[in-house]
This record gives structure tokens, C-alpha cells and sequence, in this order.
């Protein structure tokens, strides 16, 4: 069984290789094999979930690592992989109608967002720092596309939002070449677990250099602080379920390579101390802007860099305490930034044009209000325990500084929610006009995300232990590396 | 003696990745790119990596070069005369 | 006198990726900043390749009678050759981006195109909440 | 302002990457991996060139995300450009230098891919190499004779196909052998061709799916905007 | 399952119900007789001794517990109270929000009552915070603007609650409440808590200089949510702070931080704080023209006396802060019931627009009239009890100056609610006005039940004398010696004992003797308004002779708002840094190149590497 979790990244692939040649013939197969290929993933990815209790590393083409690739599938790695494919499945991009000849074009469409879900399993699983770049381009390049396409010709900053990215981005993955060369150089090894057992060659500044551009690297997708500044301009120009996908859950996975790096090439208080600082700036900064933000998506888009800034603060918290906190705040947003997109698909614009909608569209407005209050913390929902836990941890290390702005920023962030809720719910004598309503299917997406909120709060404890296991596993190094390397003994 | 020609290539790829940059000549700045791919290539062969020479002979020199020049063109930007970068700025 | 052949490779790697960067950050051309990409780009190959480099080795091919023989490392090379074709292929796309927005915006310098984005970003902002729109642009 | 910074921290940057590069070791590399592959890469995979055997056995799954990359920029490259009327660029016959040229070096530039293809393993060169110069031997005839325009249907299909092709093969490995992109045949003689498995089939797979993927993008950038005003 | 589980799920029921049937007019009657079934089974808790709850949660390995004591049956009391009265009063009110955001609100603050320990009191906490803005956005667009202010203030100071109860968690390892008094801290770490959770409770409760946003909030809303806000939901604060006393640092504590050394101690800064609260606000209600918002200051204002009598922590003291929260909330419901009656009727609170509504609306008049008094803490009405109580306890503790002030800020009280009263139902009835009737029997029966009640414990305050005893026997403190009429003076050093019964004896005889005298002298005509003349002329409907425009103008003069001003301008000034600071985080974004940040960060990081 375990050995097919590889399908979730091949099968992606080969259907998105075919999908162009297969629209030419039929559409109607082309538009529905994504999705039964998206299900069929999910199958073997809850499976394999259920299944296997214990973590596991899958050598790809029998190659002992480290020389070969290694795929180390365990309960967080699996857990992303599922909500990603998840995700995709309900922000699935819809038909565009009109032209026949968009038939072509949407295949397209269909064939990069599968390539992006493939990237993001592999980034998920991938326990080999290089395969992780290859996979983190494929992901850059299947965002890029699917940034610059838009049924709305007039919409033209999607061009010059999707070049300013790939600009970033591709300076990005630039650095991170070179902090992976770097890596060689001290080590002569890319594997995770082989890098994990050479660790003493890296305490040095070159490693803490290496370390830092691979951060800065793998950074921007995660939406790191300084390499950011593409966030806004592609949020408000892409699609608002694609900027949702990318807020949401892929910002994520780059996140996770991050912690990757973070724990089995770099554990040291320093590169901590980099992710704090840089988490700080990044929540000050984003929420600072969000504040001043009119326009619904810049806001919400603001929003994510500082909530990412969280997330990277809270796996600055050395030990146990940090990575469970990490991981709460990072599942809590996955979910509360989607349905935040999910709103903006319809409501993206001018914050004060939405006055009085909510009178209009009430279930909607609901979505946000309950959603604003779980990201803001309100107990008992799901966002005031994963706030609690990284104030826990944060008060652990004594960083009082930086409970001091989450907090404050918190306040800021209430603010500028709730004026959004303020135009909604507005009572000015100015005639209310229906903006198109949401589509049923977004409704019921979001709606979704709230039941999962909801049945979060009840689940708590089984949370809680489902976070304890997975820290346990993450932390759990040795393991790890006698895993990977169980085979190889004799061969080094 | 090597040394001697490893650092002949270097000079002459450091030039021409700089003349990339200065280059007012779009199609100039193009093919100075292409020059640092040949040197690069030989210093790969130098480094004993035939494979990689190889690749970015073909891939760098010829391909990316093509690739580049046909956007140049597609760009309306395929002139011998002189543009300067800041041109357009009204 | 000739420096050893270590500071030249290591300089000629550093120099590219400097000049590379640089360029990224100076050039106001979108064409240009494509450039210094490729440059960067190609830096960093060359330090990966150096990374690899062994003295007196023979390039990672059994020729001959196959016998051993101290050999480059492989892997950086296999990676290097990975790390080429990904960079043509964001050049490629890069470039067909560049022919969108000049045709847009008609202008190629990044100052102005940030503008214009920024100019285009109100407008659509302002459209998107209008009663009566019907596209669906999802 | 912003100039003065940005020379003050590349100085920087290249100071401090220099002072980092002056600790490394060059020329003496670790070899933890490659050291083991050297060892055993003739009898595990088969292939003399162990550029191949990494590129193809032990990382083939980085060669795969490489060439979902390709593919998936030439796909963006086309979703980008089709908002746009576009059409072949007609500037009339290229000369007649060209034009023979294009006929003679086409089966040439032909031959040339698919040997330095098919010889991946034992010597350099290989998919990639290959495929860029299949490529270049498809789109001559574009620089020939403009008004003829490349079949996309028949790229499309081949860049499918080979694209899958590469992945069944790894999946019937998965399937029999149980990994994926496992060689699966006898690793034959070191150093004939027709040996090392499947890693030639592989390449044979990456050489046309390369030459394809390229060849429609450099197609989609050869193409003329029509002005409608 | 004990009486206090039936509460809390009864109470819990409520909020389902007016979810439900909050839209028929007898959905909005049972709404209101459950709010007396919940007051019910609050009597079947014994105030007396402390009551756990059989609900309880294990979360991240912290046990959540709710308890009752004395303490938390008197606040609830007054809680259920409150809304009882504030449900009867909006029966014909049709907003669903309004029925359903009360019973919310008495849900969650019997949470917060009843937590047991500083998670589930922040739990409640941020619960009673949030469920405030459902009441608060009944009405026009102001009162939204005015929600926003309060949910920022709120937060603000809930997140400092939070950063408090962070600090105990990680400097004791416990939240239990139990957790400071059994592991003691340092004295910075007591002044840091005393700040973060004094500082953040104070918030709800509007203490200077966190008290801008409290006027708008409460009074711009629909009627009954203005009279359950005004009468209650600002002394969960004051509920807050007296556990933080009892369980983080007590008053002995708070004397020994010393903010200038020897001589100005954290419990003097309190104190100065309340007295502050007292004055400032008064004066600021004196000023405003708007009816609601006049009584709304004042509630600000009366939020100092609570504050000042549990800061003297003595027996008198605690007793009348305490007595006066129940007293406060009696007066300022029926005040706000009056005043909605008048907006109801006639569709302004504007003072200046309003006049001699006595002779129509005569109920709405006497139900002002009595809640003025309390209000203003004369006899005989329970206001007066309670203030003689923490002037006592002020003159006997020595602070001559603090009590100085708060009589002033007594005069402010009577000053503005004269001014009330004059403006709104004295003088001349405006012709507009001249078809108004009385107040629907939904609003005005609520109305002479609280003034009964408010009489009948200013008169034998012995009633709710018993339950403050519960309450401070439940803090830890001696309880006040009551009895029916008044208390006892514990230490005979300053004589002093109260007994209303007494009081209202001489009152009334007064009032007799005075009644003799009226009916003695000669008759009166009854004559309409404009049948009248002064200097000579006889008036119109266009002439007022009643100088509601600017009253008190000549006091104005001398009270100058300028310490209103400097509080808006500190306000101000944090806005203004806060947008600063946005618009220079903007401008990170919007930067056309952008790379260079990259390089800033690898190169420092390589520099602090290296060196």
C-alpha cells in the first residue's frame, strides 16, 4: 500500500501531460478527469493515512538513500498532502464559458493547476533539499501561468503582477541554488537525513549563510518578509479561488521546506533568531498595511503576509512547544484564508462599495463575520487556541517583545476586519444594488470551512494529539535518519 | 598554465556578463549573454563536466540565445541602432 | 603572476552572480532584468559545478577498460544539467510575460510598469464591486 | 538613494561571499554521495556516463519535475500569448542561403539529436542535449520558409505521449518491481549500447519530449501579433 | 446536576430560544419570564457558600472549571435583573438581533461569573466582549461607528487580560486561580500584572483615560440594549478587577509598588484613577445635549465610586462600591427606560428640543424623577446608601482630598441630571409635541417596578446589604454589619451609623409639613401654555421662555473642555502613529524594486555570521 502514496504526485503529472492531447478529442474527458484523478489521490492518501500508523521512507526506484531520492511520508507530510489535494478538488477552477477556442485554453488551465498539486505533494514529501527546489520551480512556474490567465481581458495587471513574481521568485530560487551549493560544499550530500547526521560540518557561518539563503529562497513563496512585496499586486490580479489556493495552502508548503531546513540543516538558536525577526517585521508590516488597505483583496492579501509572519514566529520557538504551536497557527490559517478568498471571488473590490450587501447575502457575510472572529482569536474557536498555544511558547523563551506586537497587532487586525463588517452591515441612506451573489458552489465551500472550524472546537483533544504526534515525529531526528539510512550502512 | 587560461575565460565572461548589463544595444547585451554561456561552457570542460558542457553550450548559447532573440524581435526591439534603457520613460 | 586556480573559479562564479544580482536590482529594462537573471542564474550553476570539482579526477564517464579511477562527483553535475533546462524553461515564460505586458503597457521599464499595474489595480478595484456585472471570471 | 544602497550591499555581498568561498575547500569535495555512486553506479544501473545514471537513476525523479517544467512553461508560455491575435511572422522567404542551409542541416541536425540521445549513457550528451538540437531540427524550417507553420497537433502528441511514456515506464517498475522509476531490465554489457536497462528508453522519452516542448515554445515565440487597429 | 448547571443550561436555552422565537410578540413574553426563571433558580444557589459546576473541559492539559460564590450570585443577580427589566421593556420591539444578542450577553456573563479559573475567565471574557457588539449595532450608522471604536478598545484591552494571563501561565505553570497566591512572584512581575490585568479589565469598565469609547456605545443604540449596557455590562470590569485583587495582587501589594518611591504608590495611582473617573466624565455629561449620551457619561462617572470604595478594601468601603453597583444599575435602567420612552414617543433625545413633557408622558416623568435622585445619591432613594457608605469610608481612611472630589463630581451629577429633567420634561411643551401620549404599559410598567425597587431599598437597604455581605465574605473581606435600615459603624472611633427608616421619616415629614403649607395657600388655575404672558406680551408658540438652548452656559464658561480634549488628542495621537506607521509599511510595498530587501538580509546575516 505504502509504496502508491508516489501516485499522488505521478498521477497528477501524467494526466496534466496528457490533458492537452486528450481536450483535442473529447472536452468533456478533459474537464472531467482532473477532478477523478484529484479523488482518486485523495483515496490513497487517506488510505495510506489510516493505515499506516508509524512514518515511513519510500526510496524511489530502490536506490538506497542517499544517493537516491527519498520520499519520508509521515503524519504531517500526509496531512498537508490531503489538504492540498483537498483544496484543490473544492477551489477547482470552474468552466469559462463563451468561445470554443477557450476549450484549449482551460484545458491548459486544468493541466497546470494538476502540475501545481503534483509539486505540492512532491514538496510535501520530498526528503532531499534538491528535489525540493526542482519541485518548488515546477510549483513557481505552474503559479505563473495560472496568475496570468484571466476571462477578463481588461484585467491586464495580471501580466505585469505575474512578471514582478517571476522576477522575485526567480531570484529567489537563485539564492537558494547557491545556499544549496553551499550545502554540498560542507557536506557533499542533499539528503535531509544524511544532512542530519553531518551537522557538525555546518555549525559554522557558512552553514548559517547557506541556511539564510535557502530561507530567503524558499522564503518567497512562503511569503518571508522582505522577498513579500509580490503578494498584494498577484492576489488582487489572479483569480480569487487561485489566490486563495496560494495564500492558503501553498504558502504552506514552502513553509514547510523551511521547517525542513530549519531542523535538519540549521537547528541552531540563530537561524531561530532570523525567522523571529523576520516573522516580526512580516506581521507588523502586513497588518499595518491591511489597515490601511480600501480595497477587500489587497486587505485580505495584506492579511496572509502577516499571518504567515505568525506562523514563521511561532517555528522560531525552539522545541516541541514551537512546532506544535507552528502547526496550529499554519492549519488554522490554511483554512480561515480560503474562506476569506472565497468571499473576495464576488467582493474583491472597494471596501466601501460593499455597503448594505450584507443585508443582501446574508449567509456570506455570516461566513466572514465567524471566519474575522476565529482569526482575531474569540474563544473558544480555533484560532484563539492556536494563538494561545504560540503565546504559551513564546512566553516559554521569554520573548516578551513579540508576544507584545502579536498582541497588539491583533488589535489592529480587529480593526480592520470589522470595518469591513461596519460597510456591510452599513445603515447610510445610500440605495443598496445586488452585486452578483456567490457562486452556490463557493457558498457551500465556505460554509464547509466553517463546519470544519466548528467540529475543530469540538475536537480539540484529538487535535491536540494529533499535533503532540506530529511535533513528536518531526522532532524525532534520529528516527528519522535510521529510517532514511537504514539500508545504506554498508554502503558508506 | 591552466591557470593562465582559466583566468582568460574568467575575465572575458566577467566582461561580457558586465557588457550585458551596459550595453545600450539590446541585441548586443543578447549576444554578450550568449558569450558568457560559451566561456561558461569551457570552463565546465575544464571542470571535467562534459555533460554539463554540453547542456549549456546547447541550451545556453543556442537555445536561450534563440529564445531571446525571437522575444527581441516579438518586441519590436530587433534594431541595430542604439536604445537606450530609460527611453520610454514619458 | 597568476593567482591559483581556486580564487579564479570561485571569483569567475562570485563575479557572475554579483553582476547578476546587481543587475537584478539596478536595471530599469524588463528585458534587461531577464539578463541578469540568466547571468545570476548561471553563476550559480558554476559554483555548483565547483562544488563538485576534484583535483586531478577525470570527468564521471568508465571509458576505456572501465577501470576505477578518482572521478568528479556526478551529483552536482546531474543537478547542474537539472538546474540549466529549469532556468530556459522560467526564460521562456519569463519573455512571453514581457511581450504581454509591453504590448499592455506599451513601456518596458519597470518603474513605469509597477505604475501603470498600480493605475490598473484601482480601476479593476473600483469595477469589481459594481452592481450588474455579469462575467464570471472565476 | 536607492542606487547608493544597492551598491553598498552587492559590495557587501560580494565581500562577504568572498571571505565564505575563502573557507571552502575546492577541489577536494566531501564525495560522501559521490563516492558511493562512483562504486556502484556501473553494476546498479548500467550506464558508463554516471551523469546519466544520477540524472536518470538515482534522480529521476528531479528529471521528471524538470520536465514537468518544461512542460508546464511552454503551457503557461501559450495561456500567456493566447489572449493575443497572432499569427506566423511573414516577412517574406528567407534567402536562398538559409533556405538550403535549413534543407541540408535538417535530417543532419536530425541524426545528430538522436545519436547524442540514444548515447546518453555511455557518453555526454543525452535527452536534454538531443532534444534541444531535435528542437532546433524542427524549427529551421520556421526560419526557412515562415508561412509554414509547425503541426501543433502532432507536438501536442508527442509531448504527451513522451511525457507519459516516461511515467508509465516508471510506473510498470512501480507496479512489477515495487518503486517507482526502478530499471527494470537486464543491465545488459558496460558500455554497449543497447544496455543499462531502461534508462535509455527513458531517455529516448525525455529527448522527444524536450525536442517537442521546445519546439512549440520557440513556435509560440516566432509568432507575429496582428494589430487590429 | 446542581442548581448552578440548571442556570447555565437554562440560560443557555434562552439564547436557542430568542434565536427561534424572538420574532412573535410571545416568543419575546416566555423570552422574558425565562430571564425570571433563571433569576429563580439563581435564588435556589446558596450566595453563602461556593457552588462548582458539574461541566467542566480538559484542554491542552488545563482543566476548566465553573464555581459560584457570593460574589458571582451578586453580579448575577443584578445581571438577570437587568435583563429581565430590559426584556419586558423591548416586548413590542421587533429587532431580532436585540433579544437574541441579550440573552447572549447573560449567557456569557454568567460564564464569566461563574469561571473558575484565568482561562476560563479570559474565555468569558473575549465572550461578553463580543456578544456587547450584538447590543451595541441596533441603531443608526452611528451606533456602528461607535461599535468599531468599542471592539478596538475592547480588544486592546483584552489582549493585554491575555498577555497577563500568558505571564502567570509561564511564570507559575498553572492557571488555576490559585496559581499566584500559592507560587509568590517578584514585584516587578506583580506590578507588570497588576498593569496588564487592572490595566485591560479597566477597559470595560471605562476608567480613565480608556473611557472615550464607552458614551457612544452604549447610549446610540436600540433602547433596552442601552438600558441592559448601561446598567450592567460595565461592571464585568469591575467583576474582573475584584478577582484580580482577590487572586493576583491584592491591595497590600499594589501599596508596596511604588511608582514614586516613598511617597505615590500603584493602589494611590488607582485611587487618583477612580477619583479622576468620578470628576471628568461628570463634568464632560454636563455638557452633552443629547439625552442618552448625558446619562452615559454618567455611567463612566459612576464607575469611579465602584472603584474608589473597593480600593479603600475596607469593611465600609468594599460594601459601598459594591452596594453601589446594584444601586447604579437600578437607577440608570430606569433612566434610560425613560429617556427610550421619550425617543420612543416623540422620536428625539435631543435636549434642546425637547421640553414639558410632564403633563404627557407623567409616568415616564415620575419613573426620571426618582432615578435622578438615586442618580445623584440624595435620599431617599438606594443611590444615596451606597455613596454615604464610600464617603464614609474615605473621611474615616483620611483621604479628605479624594472625598473632596468625589462630592464634586456629586454636584456635577446633580447639575447635569437637573438639567436632564428641566429639559426634557419641565418648561414648555414644544408644539410639535403637543399630541404625544404616555409610553406604551410594556415600557412604563418595568418602569414603576424599578422605581419601586429603588425606593424600597433606599429606604431598607438592609435587602441589598445582605447580599453585598455575601459578596464580601466571599472576597475574603469582614462583611459590613447591616440591618434593615442602614449598617453599623464597626469602629466607634468616627461615629457614623446610617438607618434610612430614620432618614425617610424625616423626609417625608418634611415633605408633609411642606405638602400643609402648599394646599394651605390659595388655589391655582390650570391654564395653557400659550394662555400666558410675560413682560407684557402674551407668547406664541415661536417664543421660548424656556432656556433649555445652552443651559448652564455660564458654568461652561468656567469648565472649559480642555481635559476632554486631551484625552481625544491622546487618542488622536495613537491613531495618528498607528497610520504612520501604516503608510510607511505601505510604501515597503510599493516600491518598484523590490530585490534589494533580499540581499539586505543575506548580507547582514552573512556579516553577523562571519563577525
Amino acid at each position: 500500500m505504502k509504496h502508491y502514496i508516489i501516485l499522488t504526485v505521478i498521477l497528477p503529472l501524467l494526466v496534466a501531460f496528457l490533458l492537452p492531447t486528450i481536450g483535442r478529442f473529447s472536452y468533456f474527458l478533459a474537464r472531467a478527469l482532473p477532478p477523478i484523478i484529484l479523488i482518486f489521490s485523495i483515496v490513497i492518501t487517506a488510505c495510506v493515512y489510516n493505515n499506516e500508523t508509524a512514518p515511513f521512507a519510500l526510496h524511489i526506484g530502490d536506490f538506497v538513500a542517499p544517493q537516491g531520492i527519498v520520499f519520508h511520508v509521515d503524519s504531517i507530510s500526509l496531512l498537508m498532502a490531503l489538504s492540498v489535494q483537498v483544496f484543490a478538488l473544492f477551489l477547482w477552477p470552474r468552466r469559462s464559458f463563451k468561445l470554443q477556442s477557450e476549450q484549449i485554453v482551460s484545458n491548459k488551465r486544468y493541466s497546470l493547476m494538476l502540475l501545481l498539486v503534483a509539486s505540492a505533494n512532491g514538496l510535501a514529501f520530498s526528503g532531499d533539499l534538491f528535489n525540493l527546489y526542482v519541485f518548488y520551480e515546477l510549483l513557481a512556474v505552474a503559479t505563473f501561468g495560472l496568475i496570468s490567465f484571466d476571462t477578463n481581458e481588461a484585467n491586464q495587471a495580471r501580466f505585469a503582477a505575474a512578471f514582478r513574481y517571476l522576477v522575485i521568485s526567480a531570484t529567489g530560487s537563485v539564492m537558494a541554488l547557491l545556499g544549496i551549493a553551499l550545502v554540498y560544499f560542507l557536506t557533499g550530500t542533499l539528503n535531509f537525513a544524511h544532512l542530519a547526521t553531518q551537522q557538525a560540518n555546518l555549525f559554522n557561518p557558512i552553514g548559517l549563510s547557506a541556511f539564510a539563503l535557502l530561507l530567503v529562497g524558499f522564503g518567497v513563496k512562503a511569503e518571508l518578509f522582505p522577498v513579500n512585496s509580490w503578494v498584494p499586486e498577484v492576489y488582487s490580479a489572479a483569480s480569487k479561488k487561485l489566490s486563495g489556493y496560494l495564500a492558503g495552502v501553498i504558502s504552506k508548503l514552502a513553509v514547510l521546506v523551511i521547517i525542513k531546513a530549519l531542523l535538519f540543516i540549521f537547528p541552531h538558536s540563530e537561524a531561530a533568531y532570523l525567522m523571529l525577526g523576520l516573522g516580526l517585521a512580516g506581521l507588523l508590516i502586513g497588518e499595518l498595511s491591511a489597515m490601511r488597505s480600501n480595497d477587500f483583496t489587497r486587505m485580505i492579501s495584506w492579511s496572509s503576509v502577516a499571518q504567515l509572519g505568525l506562523v514563521f514566529i511561532a517555528f522560531s520557538i525552539p522545541g516541541q512547544a514551537g512546532i506544535i504551536a507552528g502547526l496550529a497557527v499554519l492549519f488554522h490559517h490554511m483554512f480561515v484564508k480560503t474562506a476569506l478568498f472565497l468571499i473576495a471571488e464576488k467582493w474583491g473590490g472597494r471596501i466601501s462599495d460593499l455597503h448594505g450587501q450584507g443585508y443582501l447575502n446574508l449567509i456570506m457575510s455570516g461566513i466572514f463575520i465567524f471566519v474575522a472572529l476565529s482569526l482575531i482569536g474569540l474563544p473558544p474557536l480555533p484560532g484563539f487556541w492556536s494563538k494561545f498555544l504560540l503565546l504559551n511558547g513564546l512566553a516559554g523563551q521569554e520573548y516578551y517583545f513579540a508576544i507584545a506586537i502579536i498582541l497588539i497587532t491583533t488589535v489592529i487586525e480587529v480593526n480592520y476586519l470589522f470595518r469591513v463588517a461596519n460597510h456591510l452591515f452599513s445603515r447610510e441612506d445610500k440605495p443598496v444594488l445586488p452585486i452578483n451573489n456567490h457562486h452556490w458552489f463557493d457558498t457551500l465551500t465556505a460554509s464547509l470551512i466553517v463546519v470544519a472550524l466548528i467540529v475543530a472546537v469540538w475536537e480539540l483533544p484529538t487535535i491536540n494529539d494529533q499535533l503532540i504526534i506530529m511535533s513528536d515525529q518531526l522532532l524525532d531526528i534520529e528516527s528519522y535518519v535510521n529510517r532514511v539510512l537504514i539500508s545504506t550502512e554498508n554502503g558508506l | 598554465m591552466i591557470e593562465a587560461f582559466v583566468l582568460i575565460l574568467v575575465i572575458i565572461m566577467l566582461a561580457a556578463a558586465l557588457s550585458a548589463l551596459l550595453l545600450d544595444n539590446l541585441i548586443a547585451a543578447t549576444a554578450s549573454a550568449s558569450a558568457v554561456s560559451i566561456a561558461l561552457a569551457t570552463i565546465f570542460i575544464i571542470l571535467r563536466a562534459p555533460d554539463v558542457a554540453m547542456t549549456e553550450a546547447v541550451v545556453g548559447t543556442g537555445l536561450s540565445s534563440l529564445i531571446l532573440v525571437l522575444g527581441l524581435k516579438r518586441l519590436k526591439l530587433w534594431q541595430l541602432d542604439t536604445q537606450s534603457d530609460n527611453e520610454e520613460v514619458k | 603572476m597568476i593567482p591559483d586556480i581556486s580564487s579564479i573559479l570561485f571569483s569567475g562564479a562570485i563575479g557572475l552572480l554579483v553582476i547578476g544580482v546587481g543587475g537584478l536590482l539596478l536595471s530599469n529594462n524588463a528585458y534587461r532584468v531577464l539578463l541578469a537573471l540568466v547571468i545570476a542564474e548561471a553563476g550559480a550553476n558554476l559554483m555548483l559545478v565547483i562544488a563538485g570539482y576534484r583535483w586531478d579526477a577525470i570527468a564521471p564517464i568508465l571509458t576505456g577498460d572501465f577501470t576505477p579511477q578518482p572521478m568528479v562527483d556526478p551529483v552536482p553535475q546531474a543537478m547542474v544539467l537539472t538546474a540549466i533546462v529549469i532556468g530556459v524553461g522560467v526564460q521562456a515564460l519569463a519573455l512571453t510575460l514581457i511581450i504581454r505586458v509591453k504590448k499592455a503597457y506599451g513601456t518596458l521599464n519597470m518603474v513605469e510598469i509597477k505604475k501603470r499595474m498600480e493605475m490598473d489595480f484601482d480601476r479593476l478595484s473600483q469595477e469589481a464591486n459594481q452592481p450588474g456585472k455579469l462575467e464570471d471570471n472565476s | 538613494m536607492y542606487q547608493f544602497a544597492s551598491f553598498v550591499f552587492l559590495l557587501g555581498f560580494l565581500f562577504l561571499i568572498s571571505v565564505i568561498t575563502g573557507f571552502l575547500p575546492l577541489g577536494e569535495p566531501p564525495m560522501l554521495v559521490g563516492q558511493v555512486i562512483q562504486n556502484n553506479a556501473a553494476s546498479e544501473t548500467g550506464a558508463s556516463n554516471f551523469v546519466t545514471s544520477v540524472v536518470l537513476g538515482y534522480r529521476g525523479i528531479d528529471t521528471l519535475g524538470e520536465l514537468s517544467i518544461l512542460f508546464a512553461a511552454a503551457t503557461a508560455g501559450s495561456l500567456v500569448l493566447s489572449g493575443l491575435k497572432q499569427k506566423s511572422i511573414e516577412s517574406g522567404d528567407a534567402g536562398f542561403l538559409v533556405k538550403s542551409a535549413s534543407e541540408l542541416f535538417f535530417p543532419l541536425l536530425i541524426v545528430v539529436g538522436l545519436y547524442i540521445v540514444l548515447h546518453g549513457h555511455l557518453t555526454p550528451g543525452g535527452g536534454f542535449q538531443g532534444g534541444v538540437i531535435l528542437a532546433a531540427a524542427f524549427f529551421l524550417p520556421l526560419l526557412a520558409k515562415p508561412s509554414k507553420s509547425i503541426n501543433s497537433l502532432a507536438l501536442g502528441l508527442i509531448e504527451g505521449l513522451s511525457g507519459a511514456a516516461f511515467i508509465i515506464i516508471g510506473l510498470i517498475a512501480l507496479f512489477n518491481e515495487g518503486a517507482f522509476l526502478k530499471p527494470f531490465f537486464e543491465n545488459g554489457e558496460l558500455g554497449s549500447l543497447i544496455s543499462s536497462g531502461t534508462l535509455p528508453l527513458l531517455y529516448i522519452a525525455v529527448g522527444l519530449k524536450v525536442g517537442a516542448e521546445l519546439a512549440s515554445l520557440l513556435n509560440l515565440l516566432n509568432q507575429e501579433e496582428v494589430n487590429d487597429s | 446536576m446542581n442548581a448552578l448547571d440548571l442556570l447555565l443550561l437554562t440560560s443557555l436555552g434562552t439564547v436557542l430560544f430568542s434565536v427561534v422565537f424572538s420574532a412573535s410578540l410571545t416568543g419575546r413574553m416566555l423570552l422574558t419570564m425565562l430571564y425570571a426563571v433563571q433569576t429563580v433558580i439563581l435564588f435556589q444557589i446558596d450566595a453563602g457558600t461556593e457552588m462548582v459546576s458539574s461541566f467542566g473541559f480538559e484542554i491542552f492539559n488545563h482543566a476548566l472549571g465553573l464555581s459560584f460564590n457570593g460574589l458571582s450570585w451578586f453580579f448575577a443577580l443584578i445581571t438577570l435583573g437587568s435583563a429581565f427589566f430590559a426584556a419586558w421593556y423591548g416586548l413590542n420591539q421587533q429587532q431580532k438581533l436585540l433579544h437574541v444578542g441579550l440573552s447572549a450577553n447573560v449567557f456569557s456573563m454568567l460564564v464569566l461569573l461563574s469561571a473558575g479559573d484565568f482561562l476560563s475567565l479570559f474565555i468569558a471574557w473575549e465572550l461578553v466582549s463580543w456578544s456587547g457588539v450584538l447590543l451595541m449595532v441596533l441603531g443608526k450608522q452611528e451606533s456602528l461607528v461607535a461599535t468599531l471604536k468599542y471592539i478596538t478598545y475592547a480588544i486592546a484591552g483584552g489582549m493585554a487580560v491575555f498577555a497577563g494571563i500568558i505571564l502567570i501561565y509561564s511564570w507559575t505553570g498553572s492557571l488555576a486561580f490559585n496559581a499566584v497566591t500559592e507560587n509568590p512572584l517578584s514585584l516587578s512581575q506583580y506590578g507588570t500584572l497588576a498593569i496588564l490585568l487592572i490595566g485591560g479589565f479597566s477597559v470595560k469598565m471605562a476608567l480613565l483615560p480608556f473611557h472615550l469609547w464607552q458614551a457612544e456605545a452604549y447610549a446610540l443604540t436600540s433602547g433596552p440594549a442601552s438600558v441592559f449596557l448601561g446598567a450592567i455590562s460595565a461592571r464585568m470590569g469591575l467583576f474582573a478587577i475584584v478577582i484580580t485583587m482577590m487572586h493576583v495582587v491584592d491591595l497590600k501589594t499594589l501599596d508596596s509598588i511604588f511608582l514614586i518611591p516613598e511617597l505615590f504608590t500603584f493602589r494611590d495611582f488607582l485611587i487618583w484613577v477612580a477619583a479622576l473617573s468620578i470628576i471628568l466624565p461628570t463634568y464632560t455629561a454636563l455638557r452633552q445635549n443629547d439625552a442618552r449620551l448625558l446619562l452615559a457619561w454618567h455611567g463612566i462617572g459612576q464607575g469611579g465610586y465602584m472603584m474608589l470604595g473597593l480600593l479603600m478594601y475596607d469593611q465600609m468601603g468594599s460594601a459601598g462600591g459594591l452596594l453601589h453597583v446594584f444601586n447604579y444599575a437600578s437607577c440608570q435602567a430606569i433612566l434610560f427606560m425613560s429617556v427610550f420612552s421619550i425617543l420612543h414617543r416623540t422620536g428625539t433625545t435631543n435636549l434642546n428640543q425637547l421640553g414639558g413633557l410632564v403633563a404627557r408622558m407623567p409616568l415616564s416623568f415620575l419613573a426620571m424623577l426618582v432615578g435622578i435622585i438615586g442618580l445623584a445619591g440624595l435620599p431617599p432613594m438606594n443611590g444615596f446608601v451606597s455613596k454615604w457608605l464610600v464617603y464614609r469610608s474615605l473621611l474615616s481612611d483620611g483621604m479628605a482630598i479624594v472625598f473632596l472630589a468625589s462630592v464634586i463630581g456629586t454636584l456635577g451629577t446633580i447639575l447635569s441630571v437637573y438639567k436632564l429633567m428641566h429639559n426634557s420634561f419641565l418648561g414648555q411643551l414644544r408644539v410639535e409635541h403637543e399630541h404625544v401620549k404616555e409610553a406604551p404599559w410594556s415600557m412604563t410598567v418595568p418602569m414603576m417596578l424599578l422605581a419601586i425597587i429603588i425606593f424600597i431599598t433606599g429606604v431598607m437597604p438592609g435587602i441589598s446589604l445582605e447580599l453585598v455581605a455575601n459578596a464580601q465574605s466571599a472576597i475574603g473581606l469582614t462583611p459590613v454589619d447591616y440591618h434593615l435600615g442602614g449598617v453599623v459603624s464597626a469602629n466607634s472611633a468616627i461615629s457614623g451609623d446610617l438607618d434610612m427608616i430614620w432618614v425617610v421619616l424625616v423626609l417625608f415629614s418634611g415633605f408633609g409639613i411642606a405638602a400643609i403649607l402648599f394646599l394651605s395657600a390659595g388655589k391655582s388655575r390650570r391654564v395653557h401654555q400659550l394662555d400666558n404672558y410675560a413682560g407684557g406680551h402674551f407668547l406664541n408658540a415661536n417664543n421660548q421662555y424656556q432656556y433649555s438652548d445652552n443651559f448652564y452656559a455660564g458654568l461652561m464658561h468656567i469648565i472649559k473642555p480642555w481635559y476632554r480634549y486631551s484625552f481625544k488628542w491622546f487618542e488622536g495621537a495613537v491613531v495618528s502613529f498607528v497610520n504612520l506607521a501604516a503608510v510607511f509599511s505601505r510604501s515597503f510595498f510599493n516600491q518598484a524594486h523590490m530585490l534589494i530587501w533580499m540581499l539586505v538580509v543575506v548580507t547582514t546575516v552573512m556579516a553577523v555570521a562571519i563577525i
